[in-house]
């Protein structure tokens, strides 16, 4: 009997962000432009050389992904906070934690496929070979529900406080420093003719653990800040 | 209401009262020990000459750092599961030491390095998850000091705390790996004295001495949070009536 | 099943550093109404956050059908509806859309038809294609309680519900309240203004420093 | 004993300047701490006291 409630209130509040998504265009296309800008500034700082570039550009466009996420992770729980739905949300009769993961999984369907999309555009305008694309395509994949995952603990636990967005920051952007390291270094990888496998295998490994362990902490922390 | 929860704040106040001499004093008396070890007993290091004697704070203040992050997480998870209000207390108490000896361990690295490696800073494994702990660190203050409402504050904290805890592993072993494929630093602050056994001694002291030290500092800051939680009930006015 | 009954034991309220309550013990019946008074900061609002599950008592115990809430949390929130200062309502949907998703959420089934009878009854039959956005507090409010009306619960925990209507609106939630009373269910509401109690039973609550239970 | 001298000591085979740089900002990180710690808690005595005479008046 529990299971498809269960299922059917997933799919109700993935619906529901979406749906909330779609009417708030402007909101997306912003995270959206703030990862191309920011990776586009780099060869700015740094200069044009194609060997430079491509040097850093996965780094770079790892620091973008995760800066552009935390950019929207500020308004995952706060805008249904401000106008109360976040406690008939919290108050319904399934489990917290079963919320807390479909607003991360909606945040990354959101915010965390485009990303995908335009990625490859970016790793050429740092002329990263194709082999290197496709590597940095896979560990965004892997990598991205990470940070929402991640990241939902983050929103919960400054939820309705001052300055919570640059907080938030503050909180989260150390523990995505594993999918940093294992995201990057993937590309890296093939780049240096080592290969991706292990990198790409302890970047999977890391989101299951997400998977297993943050809803649980986010879900206690909203609980906590909603008292 | 609770009668445990209300009598504990009161009881630990008064035996952390008479606990903070003997640590400090404990405190005092290792560190006076373990720098004439250090100094004076332990040998030169054939291939880092005197400046392997930075190790003797280096790695004790790296030591004390991540442990107080484990105790405080410790404590966190006991308050959250047993709603014991010390236990956060405890936890809130550690913090700011917790900080400091990142940062020494930070520093002392820093300054090892640049004799050594030539350089201030060097991304070597050690180094960098000091630096991440240190945002750790930094990140729970900050969001005890974001939260007005205490309930609130002291059970956020814990949960932050608790999801650090089972990350700073999962960085360390990330940095180092990171490291050692991009072929950093070779020479290591602690591998390379060939750890004879006065230096190993003279480091074990001084670990002590930090932390008989962090257990004084945190009793004392223990008592001016339960003074402060505690400032309605009877005996804390009693307290606050005495002092001028 | 046993009896639903929303009893309170004993429980005690701290807020920051201040004690709101403590001692307090109530009970309410099916088909009764608790109306809770005080003043402002006296712990209303923190005492119907008690009473949702959304916050936890210092001391005491906040029990429905004679069980904690805290062991039936699935069950309570099945037969509890909750209504606070915000009415979450999303700005960015219609109110046809507002309900759907609120249903979808309490889990239970939404029958469109009904859902837009519900909206007229409440008056909102001009605004039913409008996003909440450009809708006035008041018919924002009607929205809440339209949702609260579809969601079915047998409990309803209603902070000020009366905040913002007009007079023909505090009319009709009166007439909502005896209706959802008269049909067994058990309402508990805070409330500032003068409140049509003809024809309910009501039980009183006075929330301050000592709380005194005066039963009607 | 290692050193022949207090001067030899001081000048730790040329490193003085990174060992005592070390030891000494360590130090002043404990007494700053624990300055710190003494003047928060008189703080902290004071403003209750002051918050404890309002609430009694």
């Amino acid at each position: 009997m529990a299971e498809p409630s269960m299922h059917r209130f997933l799919l109700a509040v993935l619906r529901r962000d979406l749906t909330l998504a779609a009417r708030r265009r402007g909101d997306w296309l912003i995270a959206q432009f703030f990862f191309v800008m920011v990776a586009s500034l780099f060869p700015l700082g740094v200069g044009p050389e194609p060997e430079m570039l491509a040097r850093i550009g996965p780094g770079v466009l790892w620091v973008a992904a995760t800066l552009a996420s935390l950019l929207s992770l500020s308004r995952l729980f706060a805008d249904d906070h401000r106008d109360g739905s976040l406690e008939h949300m919290v108050l319904s009769p399934e489990p917290t934690v079963l919320l807390v993961l479909g607003k991360s999984l909606a945040h990354w369907l959101i915010y965390g496929i485009p990303l995908l999309l335009i990625a490859p555009i970016l790793g050429l305008q740092f002329n990263l070979t194709w082999a290197a694309i496709l590597t940095l395509e896979i560990s965004l994949l892997l990598g991205t529900p990470i940070l929402s995952l991640l990241g939902s603990v983050g929103a919960a636990l400054t939820l309705g406080l001052r300055g919570g967005g640059v907080l938030l920051t503050l909180l989260i952007l150390p523990l995505y420093v594993p999918a940093l390291i294992f995201g990057a270094g993937a590309v890296d990888g093939v780049m240096a003719g080592t290969g991706a496998e292990a990198h790409l295998s302890l970047l999977g490994a890391f989101l299951v653990l997400s998977l297993l362990i943050s809803p649980w902490i986010a879900a206690a922390a909203l609980r906590v800040s909603l008292e | 209401m609770n009668l445990y929860t209300y009598a504990s704040p009161a009881t630990f106040y008064h035996l952390a009262g008479r606990l903070i001499p003997w640590f400090a004093w404990a405190a005092g008396l290792l560190t006076v020990w373990g720098l004439y070890v250090s100094f004076f007993l332990a040998p030169t290091d054939f291939q880092q000459g005197e400046a392997y004697r930075i190790i003797f704070i280096h790695v004790p203040a790296a030591w004390m750092s991540m442990f107080i992050y484990l105790v405080m997480a410790f404590w966190g998870a006991i308050g959250l599961a047993f709603n014991t209000r010390l236990s956060f207390m405890l936890a809130r108490a550690l913090a700011p030491t917790g900080a400091m000896f990142t940062f020494v361990a930070l520093w002392t690295g820093a300054w090892w390095g640049k004799p050594m490696w030539g350089a201030w800073w060097v991304w070597d494994a050690r180094l960098t998850s000091e630096l991440i702990l240190l945002f750790l660190y930094v990140g729970i203050i900050a969001l005890w000091a974001a939260i007005d409402d205490i309930r609130r504050s002291d059970r956020a904290g814990a949960l932050l705390t608790l999801i650090g805890a089972i990350n700073v592993p999962i960085i360390y072993f990330s940095v180092k790996w990171w490291n050692t494929l991009h072929q950093g630093a070779s020479v290591s602050l602690t591998k390379a004295p060939s750890m004879a056994a006065l230096m190993l001694q003279g480091m074990l002291i001084l670990a002590f001495a930090a932390w008989f030290y962090t257990i004084a500092v945190a009793l004392a800051r223990v008592r001016r949070i339960i003074l402060e939680r505690e400032r309605h009930t009877e005996w804390a006015k009693a307290i606050l009536a005495e002092t001028h | 099943m046993t009896q639903p009954t929303l009893s309170v034991h004993d429980l005690a309220c701290v807020r920051g550093d201040r004690l709101l309550f403590k001692g307090m013990n109530f009970q309410v019946e099916a088909g009764e109404l608790l109306l809770v008074q005080g003043g402002n900061g006296q712990g209303k609002t923190s005492l119907l956050r008690l009473l949702t599950g959304l916050s936890t008592p210092e001391a005491g115990e906040v029990c429905w059908r004679g069980d904690s809430i805290r062991r039936q949390q699935e069950t309570y929130h099945r037969e509890m509806m909750y209504l606070g200062h915000a009415n979450g309502i999303k700005d960015d949907l219609n109110p046809v859309e507002n309900l759907r998703f609120a249903a979808g959420l309490q889990g239970c089934a939404f029958d469109e038809n009904q859902a837009i009878a519900t909206l007229r009854n409440q008056g909102l039959s001009r605004c039913l294609d409008l996003p909440c956005r450009v809708l006035s507090f008041g018919q924002r409010r009607r929205v809440a309680l339209s949702a609260l009306l579809l969601a079915g619960a047998l409990l309803w925990i209603l902070d000020e519900p009366l905040t913002g209507l007009d007079i023909h609106a505090v009319a009709l939630m009166e007439g909502l309240i005896r209706t959802h009373l008269a049909a067994g269910g058990l309402a508990v509401a805070t409330t500032h203004q003068a409140f049509n109690l003809e024809g309910m039973p009501v039980r009183r609550l006075l929330v301050g420093n000592v709380a005194i239970p005066e039963l009607a | 004993m290692e050193w022949a001298s207090w001067a030899e000591f001081w000048n730790m085979g040329g490193y003085g300047f990174y060992v005592w740089g070390s030891y000494g900002v360590t130090a002043v990180c404990v007494v700053v701490e624990v300055m710190w710690l003494k003047q928060a808690a008189a703080d902290s005595r004071r403003r209750l006291k002051r918050m404890q005479s309002w609430e009694e008046q």
